[in-house]
Order: structure tokens, then C-alpha cells, then sequence
């Protein structure tokens, strides 16, 4: 299918719609996992025909009941949250919730996790033949619990097992996402789309915390908790960029998003499309306005398709200082 | 971004303040309550929930009663006439209406008040007066029930130093009331609740309680609002949103250990 | 020196005084280095004697030039800073800052850096029998010139390498401070740790990056720049209680403290003392309001030693979610 | 945190607004600035500079004249008389006073005018009249100069189609007011200052420019707001902050090749 063919929005002035290696999608604007709920409850809030894709809340083999409260605390310009991957698992996702979602048009993706590299592949294995999803996302921020709780997501090797098992399971678009958690991103990568994924979102949250100085307490029950939001934006498009440098799969940018303009950052350092998150709590329909706000600024810019500004981000000459330690 | 304007700001006393927004919600319960973005910047970054005190004549929009405790209050605190905020709700379930007023026991402390007086007022006239049982710490949020009063509604305060109403703690005025057939509706302190609660349970009176989680999406999405909760005492335990399966529950389903 | 003789305050209150590893301080607020100058650009907007210790810019054997301009970014709730490390170079400071710093009851910690391991140990030799420097605080976050311009401060091997070299070097307190940029900041404390640092700081900027979308460019010169003020406290203060549990010298909390309450959730945590960064851009005076503030606090749970709070975070029973990922 | 009270915030047409602000700020130089924190929260974070545009009577405070281009000046533009802000300064060198009025050339483009108010006004009638250049795109623009007319200095205005005053830059004015022995004061977009600073080196005029940098601290510190200069021709090139060393640099230290 030829770009044009899927590129045009309903405007018909710009063309928005991307291909995520092999996803397309109608404009490059998707909701974030565990943000969105399973999508349907935004319904009332914007039509969600709208919306490039859709990621659900992360889905398990078994439902999951998730942590203790408190669960979140606000912090400055973000949130700490720590859910604990409460969900309903990936059977009852299927038969309740993907039969509401399939009645729009938009794309449908399955964020999964598990503990073990089975799991992974179970869930992945379930949701292949569910017709409505178009794509899994891999959230390799998970304990790991056959390596004594040590994420998956900062050991390119634990990372790349997973991508692997996954791959093989299903038929459907492969999208891995990447914690931040981790000195060099550049690495987890390289691991991923070695290990066969078809495309690469990041940033998951930064792990945080937050004392409750009154009791001397942490406001957590987990103690730590998942760092979102504004707050986080610069990070995480420092490290799409740097993901963007060695990548050879699409880059789906995550982490901050608010605005249009916060969108176009991601983009124009080189994310092929990205995922409204933490945004959505603020405005529910926080994801419609960044796709207005990219056409606006496209139109104003003569920009008449998307994926001329992917990744056109000039940057200076020789950087004086070269290693990104720039104090 | 800002969908609703602020009437009026009005300092009731203390840190005590009623505010009117108009606004064009829709299909409101009492008990109900609403996520307002107080700034258009990103700090405070999330929408603070305040529960509907009253709706305004011909629907134009909402009154909410606050206190103010912290930045998000404050900052709305010095909002004036004219300034917008943005308003999202009616959220969660609210509390069901009851068929006979005087049978309805609300009990509230501090500013635990502020749901039950659009409630109050919808039953007032319409046949034996409801109670509300309230439990105060200041002569401020003892100002707080006037409204109650001025609608006919049966207001019993107690303080702890006797200093207005009676002497002691709101659970104290409420065995006399706990009559077969009537409800119990209470919103307030933790310990409270639990209070009421437990002296509702052992009379064998319904008692529904409405809860305060900390929020970040108030739509239930972000899952953060969790309480435990057990719907049936066969059932296992699970956890209920508190912005979407409540913020009104029967007091019998949360599992008050677990807080 | 026993504790009592230096920890009461003017105030005769309540006891401020801490001891990081032999650096006895007045009060547990100190500057953060970088953002408070050489000290004496403070003095006309505080009392510099109240401050537990200034912390003086990053100084190398040589001025620097700093990276062109742009250099700074505001970001929500936080700055994105590529100085570059301009500075007068150590002599200078010596010569012609030390001077007027001396004036002040306030302990001066010297913050050193080098692109070779030689460079940081030359440093620390001269400051060494500079009448007036109480400590030096190594900044490891910097390009290793040898190691192709890989960040010291990510490497446990080549930041052990620069503490020893510091260590042997020097008689002063050795202060080591370090990146928010790993994967596992507990390699790094035992790391530097183990290579005989008296103390160490955390954390010093996340790495991060904005884009101007109408130029499309990056904002800052050097593309990338350090993360710095409250919206990176969450992130500095889980990196502060993880450090806690496996140091054995004391630890100095940093990252996007502007209150009281902030300081308090670092010290509670387990710091023994805090600084104060960006927040001086805020208002000049914020570390002094932070001191206060602490005073306050304990008066008002009636705690006589700010000793007494260090460390005394109280932790749900099991966490729910061991490793940290809790989302 | 907050030292200075609103007295007016002024609509002057477009997106300028004219601020005063009750402030015991002393020691005032014209073309210094200061930082203000437009808000309470932590975002917008930091301070946003402004020039002082005019000193009230008694000292009692200061007028800035601001254009509203972002988030932290639209706030600005939202407060109200007796709203609070918090002010640091005087900040940075300032201009040099000229003996003789009549040698001054002010040379300014869009809200580039500001710092000049309160040095024209101070010379006015002390002589000779300054003469001020002005480069207008808007006639919102045109309007900033009116108080320059009414404290008797010599105006000539540009704009780029000629609706009001001369058509073209403001540079073309410049040529004829480029007579030895005057001194010529700049203040305005890149652009301007650079044509400004080279017709100014062509005829052998002294003259001096007002440079805006992104700012974090505003007192020399952070050393964010960095340009390059180069005191002596002999000289090494290197780093001066806008803040500290200038606004005010003598235009031929600029490296102007490093913009
Ligand atoms: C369903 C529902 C209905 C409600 N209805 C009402 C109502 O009708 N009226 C009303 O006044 N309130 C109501 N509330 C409570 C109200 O939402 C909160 O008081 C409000 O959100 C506080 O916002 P804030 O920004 O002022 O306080 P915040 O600054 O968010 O802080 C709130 C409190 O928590 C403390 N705090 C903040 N951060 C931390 C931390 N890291 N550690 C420890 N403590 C911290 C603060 O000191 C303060 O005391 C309701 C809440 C819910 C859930
Ligand atoms: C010494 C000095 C004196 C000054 N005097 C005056 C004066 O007298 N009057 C006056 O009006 N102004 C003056 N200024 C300029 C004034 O300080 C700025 O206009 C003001 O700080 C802007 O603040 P803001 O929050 O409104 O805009 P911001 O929101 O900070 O943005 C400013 C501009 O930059 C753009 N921007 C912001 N972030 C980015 C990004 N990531 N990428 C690309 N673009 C971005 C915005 O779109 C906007 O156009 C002075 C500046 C200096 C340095
Ligand atoms: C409440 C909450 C729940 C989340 N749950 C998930 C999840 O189930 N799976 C996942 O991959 N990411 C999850 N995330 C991470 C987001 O999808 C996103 O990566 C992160 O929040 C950064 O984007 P933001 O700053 O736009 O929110 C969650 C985030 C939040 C705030
Ligand atoms: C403008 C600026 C310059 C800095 N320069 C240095 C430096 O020279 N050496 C260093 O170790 N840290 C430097 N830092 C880091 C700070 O000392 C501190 O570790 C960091 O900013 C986090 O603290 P904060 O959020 O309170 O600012 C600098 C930070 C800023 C904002
Ligand atoms: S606040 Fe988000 S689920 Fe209740
Ligand atoms: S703004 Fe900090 S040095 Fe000029």
C-alpha cells in the first residue's frame, strides 16, 4: 500500500498518517499505556476515531489485583505512580473490552508483560488471533522474577529474550518499550532490534520516590513509584534522540507530552510518532488537540507531509562538548 | 482549556471557602463530585476532586464548599470573579436518594460536609426532616452547618471541648440515632468513618460512606484511587476505584484494615 | 570534637550541626556547585555565615571557556544547563576568590574536575594547602577524554580510578559526587566507596534535551544539557534512599530542593546533608529559608538533633513490588 | 517571597502592557533590569527579566513595559492592582550618562525601547534633544513612543511599508544621525544591533548595545546568559554574561560572528 494511500486525514490538507515499520497509522498520535484505560472510557470525552492508536493498560496472563494504596502522588510538573500492573488480564481484555474497541477505527495496542519470559510470550500468544489488535507493546519495565526482581528492561540480555519470545508468539507488530532506567539507551536498542522487534517506544517512567515528611514516611505503599509527566520530557527526548542515532526501526516517542509543540520535539528529534500519557489526566482529550496543534503547525509551516519533519532536527556543528556531560 | 467561570470566591471563615462556577455540566447526583484544574500552568500539575455542594438554579453550574490545605486550594482560593477554571465531571456514583428524609442519618466532620448539602436540600419539605450529625474541631466549621439549618435540616453538632453543641466526638451522638430502617450517609476523617462504621454495623443500619484517595485521573483510567474492597463477604478481596465504583460505598464492602 | 560542641545554633534551639565524615557542618545546607557562584555573589542577599557550606563552581587546572550560547533552557518545573564548565581555573580561585571567602565561619567545599584522571589529582594537589577549602567535591559527571569521551561518572572502574588518584592527592575531606546517569547508582556508591572517598553527593543533572521546533534545532548549543531543579527531585531523592542502603560514609542529597520540606525528605531518606542548586536562581536566599525551615520543623515535632532524623525513613512491611518497577 | 505589589497593569495596545510596581528596589542606573517571578508555582521556574522602563516618583517603585510573547509574560498580563509579585534588582551596568543630550542617538526596534524611557526622560530638557530611532512593524509598536514625544525627545519612527513615518529600516535613519562626537545607544532584535553596530563602526561613532540572553539567574552565577566578547582588539575572545558584564556592551567587543 503506497503512503499516500493511508496519509491523508479527514482535513484533507496535510497528511498525517505514518507507517511505524509496517503499523500504519492515520496520524502519529497514540494514547499511552495504563493512561487510557482500555480506551472506552474516553469515549465520552472525544471520539476516539480520531486518535492514531490506542494502547491499552498493560495486560498479564492472569488478571492482576496491583499494589496497595497510595498509588500516586502528584510532584512538580509530574507524578509518581505505582499501580502495580493491576489489569484484568489479557482473557477478559479480549472478550469485554476488544469487542467495544473494534467498533472505531482506529488501531488497537496491546501493551502485555510478564514475569518470566513465558508469560511474555503466553499473553502475546493469546492476543495474535484476537481480531481487533493490531500490534503488541512490549513493557520490558517488569521484575523479572527468575532474576531475583531485576528488570528486564536494563539488561540487554534479559531484554532481548523477551523481544525473541515475543516475536515468535505472534504474528502481529512487534512494538518493544524502553525503560529509561538505564545509562546508556543506545544499548537496549541495539539489544531489541537485533532480537527482532519492529519498532521501539520510549520512555517508560523514571523510577522515583516521595517522602511524606509529617509522618516520615514514604507517600508510597511500594516505597518507590514510576516518575511521568512533564517533568520527565527532557529526559525522555534526549534519549528518543539518542535511540533515533543508532535505531533502524521506527522510534515511538513517550514521556512528557502535553502539547503539539511538546509532540513536534519528539518528532523533529526523530520519533516517527508518539504517545500522549500522562497528559490524558489533565485533558481528557489531551491526544486530539496534539493532532490539531501538529496540523496547525504544519500548515503554517508548508509542511504538507509528516514525515518530512521525522527526524530533521539540525543540530550545531561540532558540540563543544561532545559526551552529553554538559555542566 | 477552561470551560467554567468563577461567580463568586466567598471566604466563609477559617480556611473555608464556597465558590460558584458556572458551567455547563450535566446529569448530576449528589454525592458527586468534580476534578478542577486550578491553573492553566503545569504546576500544580494534576485536577484537585471537590465533591458538588449544590447545583445553581436553572443548572447554570455548581457550587463547591473547600478548604484550603495546601498549594492546588490555595491557589484557588485567590481566584476572583470572572477567572476560569476548568471543570470536568459529574464523576463517580454519588448516593442513591432515599425515599423517606427522616430516615436519613448524615454524619460528616470538618469539611466531610460538603456533599451532603445539595442532598439536604433536595429533601427538605418533602416530609420528616433528614438528620445531620457533625462532628466539628473549630467555631469555623462549626459555621459550616448554617446552611443546613437554614434549610430545614435537623443539624446536631458536638466539639471536642463541649465548646458548641455537645461535648465529644460525632460517633457519641449517633447511637441514639441509629433506628431500625433508617441509613446512615457519612463522609469525613478516616477515623470517623471507620467510627460510624463499626457502631452502624453492630445495630444492624445501612451505612454508606463516601472516600477520599488521592486522584490523578478522577475517570478511572490511571487505577491510582484504589481501595480494597470485598463487594460480597464471600468474594475476594479486590480493589475499587474510588473516582468510578465510588466514591460512595457501602460501608460493608471496604476492608477497613487495609488502610 | 564531640557532637554537642558544634551542633547548637545561634537560635540555641534545637542542634543543626552534622558531621559528613569528619567535614563537621554548622547546619546540613550547603550550595550546590554551579549555581551559587563563588559564594561572595551571595553576600549581598544573605548572611553567607548561616550556610552549612558553600560549595564553589567546578573548578579544572586551567580556566575554561565553557560551551557557546545557548546554554540554558527553562523546562516545566526544571532548567536544562551546557555551561560547559567555564571557570577561573583553580589558581584563580585560589588567588583571587579564596580571599574573600574566608572571611566567612562557612566551610568551603572545592568542586574539582578534570578530562583525565591526572587533571582531577592535579587539582586536588593544589587546592590542598589552600588555606580556607575545607573539602573537595569531585565532579565525575565529565568526559573522559582518555576513555573516547565516555562520562567518568558512569564507569565504576575509571570513577574509582579518579577517587583514588583525589584520595592520594589530597588531606582534605574528599566529597565524591555522582551522576543520576546508571542503571544501578548502588555500583557506583560502592565503587567509590570502596576507592576511599569520605563522603558522597547526588545527584548531580540528568541528562536531557529541548528542541526548538520552529528552527527545528536544538536549543542548546551542545544539543544535550544537564536536568536540573525540582522536577528532578523524585528521581535524586529514590537515588539518595537506594545509596543509603549501601554506603557506609555519609550521604549529601541534591536535586531540586527549593523547601524546607524538600531538604527533609532527602535528610529523612538518609542524607546527612542536602544542597541547594537551582533554587538559588528562584530567590538567592533559598538555602537560608531552608534552614529555617528545618528549624522549624523540628521544633515542631520536637526533635532536639537533626541527627536524630537522618536515615529514619519508615518503610511499608514487604514491598508489594520489590524491584522498583511499579508501574 | 513576594516584595512588590501591582499598582497597574496597563493594556497599551497589542500585546504590550505597562506595569508599575510598588518595590523598595534602590540604586537605579538606566538600562538595568530585573528579574521578576511572575508566579507563586514552580512553573513557569524561573525569574523572567524585563528592563526598568521608568522609575515612579519618590522611588517608590518601577514601570516595566513588557511585550506578552510566551507563558511567563502572559501571566504577567493577568495580574491585577494589589497582586503580588516578587522583583530582583537592579541588575546588570546599565547605560552611561552622555553629557550633552543632543549627542544622544537612540536607536531601538519593537519593545527594543523600553530600557530608553527613563534615560530620555532624565535629559530631557537639560538642553539638546535626543533624538530616538525607531524601527515599528505594528502600529501597536508605533504607540510605545508617545511618552518619548511627550518628554521631548526627538522621534523618528520607520516602518517597514511606510504606514507611519518613513518606509524601510530603521538603519536607513541612522546615517544622517551618524555625525562625529555623538554617541549612539541600541537596543533591539539581533538584526538591528548588528546593522546598527556596523554603520556605527563605518563613521567612526561610538556606540553601545542592550543584548537580551536567555536568563537563569541574573546575577552572574549560573553563567547561562554567555556571549562572546572580546574587550581589547588584542585580545583573546571569550565569555562575558549578559547579565553582569552587560545588558550594555560596547558594540565593538561583540563577537558578533558567534550569534
Ligand atoms: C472525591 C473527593 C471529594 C472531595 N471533596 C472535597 C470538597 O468538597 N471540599 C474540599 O475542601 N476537599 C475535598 N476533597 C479533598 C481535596 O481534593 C483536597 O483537599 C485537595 O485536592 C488538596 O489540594 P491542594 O493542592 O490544596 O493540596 P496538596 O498540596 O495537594 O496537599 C494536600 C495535603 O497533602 C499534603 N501533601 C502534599 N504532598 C505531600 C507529600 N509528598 N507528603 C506528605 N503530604 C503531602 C499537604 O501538605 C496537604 O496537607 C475531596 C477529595 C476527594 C477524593
Ligand atoms: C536584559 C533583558 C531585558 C529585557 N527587557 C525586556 C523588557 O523590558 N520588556 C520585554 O517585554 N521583554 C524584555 N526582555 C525579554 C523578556 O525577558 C522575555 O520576553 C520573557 O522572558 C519571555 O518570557 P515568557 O515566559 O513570556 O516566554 P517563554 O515562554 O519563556 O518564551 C519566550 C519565547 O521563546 C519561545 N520558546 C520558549 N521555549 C522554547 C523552546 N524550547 N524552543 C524554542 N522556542 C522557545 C517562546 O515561544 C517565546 O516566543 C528582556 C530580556 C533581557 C535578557
Ligand atoms: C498511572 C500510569 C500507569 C501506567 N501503566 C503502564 C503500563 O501498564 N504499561 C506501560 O508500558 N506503561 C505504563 N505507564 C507508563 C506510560 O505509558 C508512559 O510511558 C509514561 O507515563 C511516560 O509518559 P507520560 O509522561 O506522557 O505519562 C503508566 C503510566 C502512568 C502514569
Ligand atoms: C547552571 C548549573 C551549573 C552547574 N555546574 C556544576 C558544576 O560545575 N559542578 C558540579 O558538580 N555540578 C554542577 N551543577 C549541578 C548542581 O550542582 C546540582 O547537582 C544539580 O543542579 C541538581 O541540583 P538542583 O536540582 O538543586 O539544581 C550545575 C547545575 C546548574 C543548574
Ligand atoms: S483517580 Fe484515576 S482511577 Fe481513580
Ligand atoms: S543569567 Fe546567570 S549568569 Fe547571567
Amino acid at each position: 500500500m503506497g503512503r499516500t494511500s493511508f496519509s491523508m486525514t479527514a482535513s484533507g490538507k496535510v497528511a498525517l498518517g505514518v507507517d511505524i515499520g509496517g503499523l500504519k497509522l492515520k496520524n502519529p498520535v497514540m494514547t499511552a499505556s495504563g493512561t487510557f484505560g482500555y480506551g472506552i472510557e474516553f469515549s465520552p470525552y472525544m471520539d476516539l476515531n480520531r486518535l492514531g492508536a490506542v494502547v491499552v493498560k498493560g495486560l498479564s496472563l492472569r488478571p492482576r489485583d496491583g499494589n496497595p494504596a497510595p498509588r500516586t502522588i502528584e510532584t512538580p510538573c509530574g507524578m509518581l505512580n505505582a499501580i502495580g500492573l493491576q489489569n484484568v488480564g489479557v482473557e477478559a481484555f479480549i472478550d469485554e473490552k476488544l469487542p467495544l474497541l473494534r467498533r472505531f477505527s482506529t488501531r488497537v495496542v496491546a501493551n502485555i508483560f510478564g514475569e518470566t519470559v513465558r508469560e511474555y510470550s503466553e499473553v502475546a500468544r493469546r492476543l495474535d488471533g484476537a481480531r481487533g489488535v493490531d500490534a503488541v507493546e512490549i513493557n520490558i519495565s517488569c521484575p523479572n522474577v527468575k532474576k531475583g526482581g531485576m528488570v528486564f528492561g536494563t539488561d540487554p540480555v534479559e531484554a532481548s529474550k523477551v523481544v525473541r519470545a515475543v516475536r515468535k508468539a505472534t504474528g502481529l507488530h512487534v512494538m518493544t518499550k524502553l525503560s529509561p532506567n538505564v545509562t546508556d539507551i543506545k544499548v537496549m536498542v541495539k539489544a531489541v532490534q537485533d532480537a527482532g522487534t519492529d519498532s521501539i517506544s520510549l520512555v517508560n517512567t523514571i523510577t522515583g520516590m516521595a517522602v511524606d515528611v509529617e509522618a516520615r514516611r514514604a507517600v508510597l505503599a511500594t516505597t518507590v513509584g514510576g516518575l511521568s509527566g512533564p517533568a520527565i520530557r527532557p529526559v525522555a527526548l534526549r534519549m528518543v534522540w539518542e535511540a533515533a542515532q543508532v535505531a533502524r526501526v521506527p522510534i515511538v516517542g513517550v514521556g512528557g507530552i502535553v502539547t503539539a509543540r511538546d509532540a513536534l520535539e519528539f518528532i523533529i528529534a526523530g520519533a516517527t510518532a508518539v504517545q500522549v500519557g500522562t497528559a490524558n489526566f489533565l485533558e481528557p482529550d489531551s491526544a486530539v488537540k496534539v493532532i490539531d496543534g501538529i496540523e496547525d503547525y504544519m500548515k503554517r509551516h508548508g509542511i504538507r507531509d509528516v514525515n518530512e519533519i521525522v527526524g530533521s532536527l539540525k543540530t550545531p556543528g561540532p558540540r563543544a562538548n561532545p559526551t552529553g556531560s554538559a555542566r | 482549556m477552561s470551560n467554567a467561570t468563577v461567580i463568586y470566591n466567598e471566604h466563609v471563615g477559617g480556611p473555608f471557602f464556597r465558590m460558584a462556577l458556572r458551567w455547563k455540566g450535566r446529569g448530576f447526583r449528589p454525592g458527586q463530585f468534580v476534578m478542577v484544574r486550578v491553573s492553566g500552568a503545569l504546576d500544580p500539575l494534576l485536577r484537585r476532586p471537590f465533591g458538588i455542594y449544590d447545583v445553581l438554579g436553572g443548572r447554570k453550574g455548581i457550587e463547591i464548599l473547600y478548604k484550603v490545605v495546601g498549594r492546588g486550594t490555595g491557589m484557588l482560593s485567590e481566584l476572583d470573579p470572572g477567572d476560569r477554571v476548568d471543570v470536568l465531571g459529574p464523576l463517580g456514583n454519588g448516593f442513591p436518594m432515599v425515599r423517606d428524609p427522616g430516615s436519613l442519618v448524615m454524619v460528616a466532620g470538618g469539611i466531610g460536609v460538603a456533599p451532603f448539602f445539595w442532598l439536604a436540600k433536595g429533601m427538605a419539605g418533602k416530609g420528616r426532616r433528614p438528620v445531620l450529625l457533625y462532628g466539628a474541631r473549630t467555631k469555623e466549621e462549626v459555621r459550616l452547618v448554617r446552611p443546613f439549618r437554614a434549610v430545614g435540616v435537623r443539624v446536631r453538632v458536638t466539639t471536642e471541648d463541649g465548646s458548641v453543641g455537645s461535648r465529644g466526638l460525632v460517633t457519641d451522638l449517633l447511637d441514639r440515632e441509629l433506628v431500625e430502617g433508617r441509613t446512615v450517609y457519612a463522609c469525613g476523617p478516616l477515623g470517623m468513618l471507620m467510627a460510624v462504621s463499626e457502631a452502624a454495623r453492630r445495630r444492624g443500619v445501612k451505612c454508606l460512606v463516601s472516600l477520599e484517595r488521592a486522584m490523578a485521573c478522577g475517570i478511572g483510567v490511571c487505577l491510582g484511587c484504589a481501595v480494597k474492597t470485598r463487594p460480597h463477604p464471600q468474594e475476594q478481596k479486590h480493589y475499587s476505584m474510588v473516582c468510578s465504583d465510588g466514591p460512595v460505598f457501602a460501608s460493608e464492602e471496604i476492608d477497613w484494615d487495609s488502610f
